[in-house]
């Protein structure tokens, strides 16, 4: 659905989603903006479906456009499928035809009266509930449900607003009724158990609450600062606090404080920020300082897009930061895997007392999905404390076979300790010989091996027998899912490995996900290809049976694309592309 | 002192480490230091309940000669990690130390916000109008003209003056000491630290290496106490005794009181609540499940 | 040399490399100094040749301690060969012995009234002049030119200050000459023309200027701080500007403002401050600023060992920002070779209009090398500027074949622009399409490769037929050299690839050396294999015939290290080291 | 004026780009915009030779809809940039721009330096009390108490008065004016544009969006004109107008006249010469080569 500032296209969205979840149907949300601040065209694609969603899917079943002028500023953001049904209004002034479109001869295009109704209703301004009705009728939404989930949104503060509102959606429904019916278009579904919806940002705030956060410190940044927001509504409701600090150098080192002081704490951003956060990052690694940070990507480099999704901040994740900087990098792939994802980053952050970055992204964080409430189970892990006898003869920084030494709290007697960004020995005092820097490297870096062998954290689609193996990491799980599901469906042997864990890397799994693989296909939202250098970085890819699609963001992968890829590797016509240096 | 009746836990040696201090001999630091060990014995402060950062510097290897928790952490973001240690833990006393480069030319933004929040820590600046660590560059606090390694001609920018710069953006305590001077050194830290809310200490610290033996002899000679009748509640009165270069007035120029950062914070979570029991995550997810 | 503070050691070998300079002579000079901040303990390398010098040798042939103490402060940076001579102050209460120090039967040790002679002839607390007396009697340093190096250095204000430091070291001369000669052991050379004495960091700065910088912003930090003070001593005697900023953020903010304002501009960091400037590293990609950085490395993480050397911060230089961001490293390998890798940098920051980042590091920026004056030439280039026509309809961000676009400098009628860090059209103009994406992305990163085919600058050295090709970067060219020397002169094949340009990497250069290469090594001072792994995002590294040597800095790299590898790889006894993640 | 006399080269129209502003309908900065368009056309400044630099935010999309050089840079950042632009070309008007998150929050530090340098820019501030761009948090402006989009339950923070703040920190011109007073705004801006060093212009710029239309009818009945009598001058004349509730003084606060950075920077270079011809490369390279 497609509108013009003021046509309310989020706000149908949003009430259909919460209908259909109310019902327990699978749904899945995006939405997308204009460049103007505010009142500008917006346009959101609904998913639902009984059955299992992955992604948007690449062309809607159903266009519904206010506005044709508006529409066009979405390209590849809301795209008809070749036999969609297309409901327009008539009043536009914008002429468009099927073949603009890209319409096949079985679509159906109808233009009715929004406006018009909507005003004959009574309620003004009102298209988009106009448009409910008329989608509900044509294709068997869950009626009442619906209504309630109006009455619910528009009846809370003015009972008359709600009934107000309720009338647009009848006026269409009635429409609706008028039109000829689509019956093998109509939706099928049993009513169900209510879904939880919401964000990919939401499930991660939730995580970190979970997890044992406490305290967050941040600075606003588009896409992650629902994150903020969020929390600055539920951590004073839960005993914690939340500062929103002057930049993002305060804020990282406020959430290194906490950390300190023995809180779980957290911080997130985007690009920008992350980039700013390199150096304090350094000190959590150094100091052992357990720590929280996600970073939901945007299209970078530098201000880039902010408003759309990439996968281009993984080289600053694993690698950023001067010197041998042990930290890891997990990266969530859909918004119930942010809830995980979070939860487990403050695991490990927590246990290995080390520096965890979360890589989601604008898809992931801004998407709206359902999922089952019982998901959200999750166990919780605490910080490695001195014993009462350690803290007779305690020492920081103490060597020990996993390279975890157990960390003190402020107000514990016995336990005091400094620490320091400097090189340091056991106790925490400075020193730059080189025996001690070999032997603190080591140390640090110790750790990453019972984190990775801890946390293999990885999914697998497809058989097991399969010939096309797919490395994607986060939220081009999704497309790379469906394609999958659907080259299986042609029969195809076609399989994917998808981590979870980017930093250190499940390598053993990955290599059992590749043995008896003939082609091997990375699929990735980088311009530079930043997911296959690092995959190379620890792991052979022959140059005969690699292959790597990638390009930039600021469109989100789409199954076609997967597909196509599929295809013409199987069919060999697969032409090896260059990846820039 | 009624503390004075009493045997003291503490004594001063029991805020030492065995760590010795790299600094020069004869730098300023060195009265700070002493005068720190003082100012905690005399409020007999628990070490374990004590956490001094610092960012990077001479000034900011500090914490490592004081047996309390402590952080050395970067250059420029002391401030930062200790707000992070107070707003978690309101519970622990926390001590922001380090130079004047840390504090006023990398670490600004910070002291510019720390102090507008009125944040519940102790700061106290180690002055030495000098980049010491780094072998004597120019620091927002050397006067103009002055010749030093970065400023071959005379150094092109004006001093700024740590104290009316904490004034104007929101410290509700303001004091500036000599470390030349240990007895009102400790004083002074004794106030700081018994203040509520961001309390801002300058002490002037000479660099005898990258300053000259002058800097302590001038310093003590221009050193004036602030006068008995001085009203340290009013701003104006407190910024009389700024940009001074004939002198320098120690004592407390500013000290008023004003909700802290953790006050207002407590309020929010009032508000948060409104009477209601403290939320927990099975609530958060409930309001996530369309209830219509 | 050795000694406490006060002792003079820094004097010392400084008058001593002066006066060899002075004599045609090749010098190599290093520094160390203990943790006090300032009068602690110092010790200093001097090697002298004839010959050419690529790095400061592994055991000296003579030590001078005036205390012992102090001493067993520098291990591993002051170290004896087996069979030095050892001269020490008779009155240090310290004693050590041969086998202490690991001195061979034909070892010479001479205990001396170092200090009594010096507080005799006058001038007391002259040690240093009184040892370097007797170091010229006993190894027939160049006499008159130590003399008049001396008047130089100590008279220049007061004459009288000059004589009485003469005496002192006449005194050690005369001390000397009562010794037992030691013919074998004397410097053989002849006199020639003088040479150029400088550091790494002095080098750089020249090169700056020499490329036409003429403005500096920067912050100081430790070991590039020395970049900033000579340049705040020589850029206005050249017309030039230099502002020392509040921080990293602001210094290379500066940097891209005097770029944008038609400027050859430039910082100089380290480690901590390279991170810093991370985000505004992208501005300079995404906004296509030309700007030099120069990164002096220093042991990481964090504030980790300031004053040690390292090669820890290649990952942030090569791979850390968010986003696709294409920049390009450069790697200085000695001194002479600072001057012309920052006039490289320049010409490559100038005519493609991107950051370049320049790693040196603290052995090479921090030591002084003797050179050629006539070696300082080096080819200028200039930005391209919009031509009188281009102007008539100017677009900043025109695409064109190679990538870089005629850019306008303020001032000049028709080349108005407005530049930013979104993602932008030819114009400049903000724009979020992915298309529009897609193509910006790929003219900024289409400049790489004109970069690198026409720089394809590296080394290599030893035999065409090698057997075992060795890979390292900056400064540990010099220990490989040797080594890779020494190898040859043993009559093994071994060879060595050190490339100049580490982003874009010449690796055709590189594919072409290691062709027939039976076995590779690499060599690093990191802990986590930086370049290895580096080197692996793309070039097929077997792991059957690659070897690596890695470790942390905080002590150089040594002949003897590298040597050992070479020694067990061809004895097939070298273990395959894991490299961990 | 007398450049009225003569026909004007350039018109308000001269100074504008193609781009349409992505602002609210009815957000403060238009008034902004219209009015640098007017103040650069009394000014006659060739666009050229002008150069406006920016942040990030709202605000900072100033730059693309002013048709002279432009930077929109990064959040924070504009006066950096600008340093450089002036320092390196001091022939070019250098004029910055940007929001109150961006040049108070992120920006602090160098805006803290910029005036302390007294920098050859003029510095307009658009401040709506608020995070325009990503939606409606709050700003280091924002009032203690407001509720935002990250300040659910009132925000915990004291704001800064950025006039007061520019005053003490050593901006040697700083004006105060709100933009909904277009004739007031151009006025100062061409004053701030005229002025000498380090020019700080508040311009109280309503955002309708996050702080309703409200903001606009309340600085509107709020806004005063500063008294005819006013001793621009004097420090302590100017802080009288700054921490305002009730009312918003508009006009010049402070003006005085310093040596400016590019000023003190040109000393440095007559110290270096000494008198003496520019240096070459060629005699660097010869003070390496020893001469004894
Ligand atoms: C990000 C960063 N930039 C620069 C430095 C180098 N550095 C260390 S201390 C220092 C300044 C020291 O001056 P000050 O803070 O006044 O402390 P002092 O040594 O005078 O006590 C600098 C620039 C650093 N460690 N980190
Ligand atoms: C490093 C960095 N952090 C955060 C952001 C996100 N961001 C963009 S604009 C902005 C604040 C906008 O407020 P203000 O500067 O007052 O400008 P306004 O939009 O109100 O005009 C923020 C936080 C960013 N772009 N870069
Ligand atoms: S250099 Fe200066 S500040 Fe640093 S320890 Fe020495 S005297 Fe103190
Ligand atoms: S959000 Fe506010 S500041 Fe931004 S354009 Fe809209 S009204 Fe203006
Ligand atoms: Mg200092
Ligand atoms: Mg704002």
């Amino acid at each position: 659905m497609v509108g013009a500032g003021g046509d309310g296209i989020v706000t149908m969205a949003d009430v259909l989603s919460q209908a259909a979840a109310r019902d327990g149907l699978n749904v899945l949300k995006t939405e997308a903006y204009g460049p103007q601040i505010r009142g500008g065209e917006s346009s959101s694609v609904v998913r639902l479906s009984g059955d299992p969603i992955y992604e948007s899917g690449d062309g809607a079943d159903v266009l519904v456009v206010f506005s044709w002028a508006d529409f066009s500023r979405f390209k590849g953001e809301c795209t008809p499928a070749r036999n969609a049904v297309v409901l327009s209004d008539e009043a536009d002034p914008v002429a468009r035809t099927p073949e603009d479109l890209g319409l096949s001869a079985d679509a159906v295009w109808i233009k009715l009266p929004f406006g018009k109704l909507s005003t004959d209703s009574g309620a003004k301004g009102s298209k988009n509930l106009v448009g409910l009705g008329v989608l509900t009728a044509l294709f068997g939404l869950p009626e009442g449900t619906l209504r309630r989930a109006i009455v619910s949104r528009f009846g809370r503060k003015k009972a008359a607003v709600g009934e107000m509102a309720l009338k647009a959606f009848e006026a269409g429904l009635l429409l609706g009724q008028t039109l000829p019916p689509m019956p093998e278009r109509r939706l099928a579904f049993t009513p169900g158990p209510a879904k939880l919806i919401m964000s990919g940002n939401e499930a991660t705030a939730i995580g970190a609450l979970h997890a044992g956060c406490r305290y967050f410190a941040g600075y606003p940044i588009t896409p992650s600062t629902e994150i903020l927001m969020f929390l600055d509504e539920w951590l004073p409701k839960m005993g914690g606090s939340l500062v929103q600090t002057e930049d993002e150098l305060s804020a990282i080192g406020a959430v290194l404080g906490a950390s300190f002081a023995g809180e779980k704490a957290m911080t997130a951003t985007s690009g920008p920020g992350l980039s700013l956060m390199t150096e304090m990052l350094g000190l959590a690694s150094m100091a052992e300082l357990p720590c929280v940070v996600v970073n939901v990507q945007r299209g970078g480099p530098s201000t880039g897009l902010p408003t759309k999704s990439e996968q281009s901040d993984l080289f600053q994740a694993v690698f950023a930061g001067h010197g041998d900087m042990p930290r890891v990098v997990l990266a969530c792939s859909d918004v119930e895997d942010s809830f995980h994802t979070t939860v487990d980053a403050f695991n490990i952050a927590e246990e290995y007392q080390i520096p965890v970055i979360v890589l989601s992204d604008q898809l992931v964080a801004g998407r709206r999905e359902t999922f089952d409430p019982a998901s959200l189970v999750h166990e919780v892990r605490e910080r490695r404390l001195p014993s009462a006898e350690e803290l007779t003869d305690y020492h920081r920084y103490k060597e020990t076979p996993d390279g975890v030494s157990p960390m003190a709290r402020p107000g514990v007697k016995g336990g005091i300790y400094q620490t320091n960004g400097l090189e340091h020995d056991e106790e925490g005092s400075p020193g730059s010989g080189f025996l001690l820097h070999e032997e603190m490297n080591a140390k640090r870096y110790r750790k990453l091996r019972p984190i990775r062998d801890a946390h293999t954290f990885h999914r697998r689609y497809g058989p097991e027998d399969a010939e096309i193996g797919i490395l994607c990491w986060g939220s081009s799980k999704g497309a790379v899912r469906e394609a999958v599901r659907h080259a299986n469906e042609r029969g195809q042997k076609v399989a994917a490995f998808v981590p979870q864990m980017i930093y250190p890397f499940p390598k053993k799994e990955l290599e059992a996900f590749l043995k008896g693989v003939k082609q091997i296909l990375v699929v990735e939202l980088s311009y530079s290809a930043q997911f296959y250098k690092y995959l190379r970085t620890f792991l052979d890819l022959p140059a005969e049976r690699t292959h790597v699609y990638k390009r930039s963001g600021g469109k989100n992968l789409t199954v076609a694309e997967v597909d196509a890829e599929i295809v013409a590797l199987l069919a060999g016509e697969r032409v090896q592309e260059r990846v820039s240096a | 002192m009624s503390e004075a009746a009493t045997l003291p836990e503490f004594k001063p040696s029991d805020y030492k480490t065995d760590l010795k201090p790299v600094w020069c001999a004869g730098c300023g630091d060195f009265g700070v230091l002493t005068g720190l060990y003082r100012a905690l014995t005399e409020l007999q402060v628990k070490p374990w309940e004590t956490v001094v950062v610092s960012g990077i510097g001479c000034s900011s290897r500090l914490p490592g000669y004081v047996d309390t928790f402590g952080v050395n952490s970067l250059h420029g973001r002391a401030l930062p990690l200790a707000a992070g240690v107070k707003v978690a833990r309101p519970d622990l006393t926390v001590i922001a130390v380090g130079g004047d480069g840390d504090g006023l030319a990398i670490g600004g933004n910070h002291f510019l916000h720390a102090a507008r929040r009125n944040l519940d820590v102790s700061y106290i600046l180690m002055d030495n109008e000098i980049y010491g660590l780094t072998k004597g560059q120019a620091a927002p606090t050397t006067p103009a003209g002055d010749k030093t390694k970065s400023t071959h001609y005379g150094n092109p920018e004006p001093a700024v003056d740590p104290c009316e710069l904490a004034i104007s953006v929101g410290a509700t305590w303001v004091g500036r000491a000599f470390s030349g001077d240990l007895k009102g050194t400790v004083e002074l830290m004794v106030k700081a630290l018994r203040h509520k809310g961001f309390a801002f200490l300058n002490v002037m610290s000479p660099c005898v290496t990258w300053r000259g033996d002058d800097q302590f002899k001038s310093l003590k000679a221009k050193q004036r106490q602030l006068p008995e009748n001085h009203d340290a509640s009013s701003r104006a009165a407190a910024l009389v005794y700024t940009r001074e270069s004939e002198i320098v007035t120690t004592g407390v120029l500013f000290d008023v009181s004003e909700p802290t950062l953790l006050d207002r914070l407590a309020t929010v979570k009032v508000n948060a609540l409104a009477g209601k029991p403290q939320s927990t995550v099975a609530d958060i997810i409930k309001s996530f499940q369309p209830s219509f």
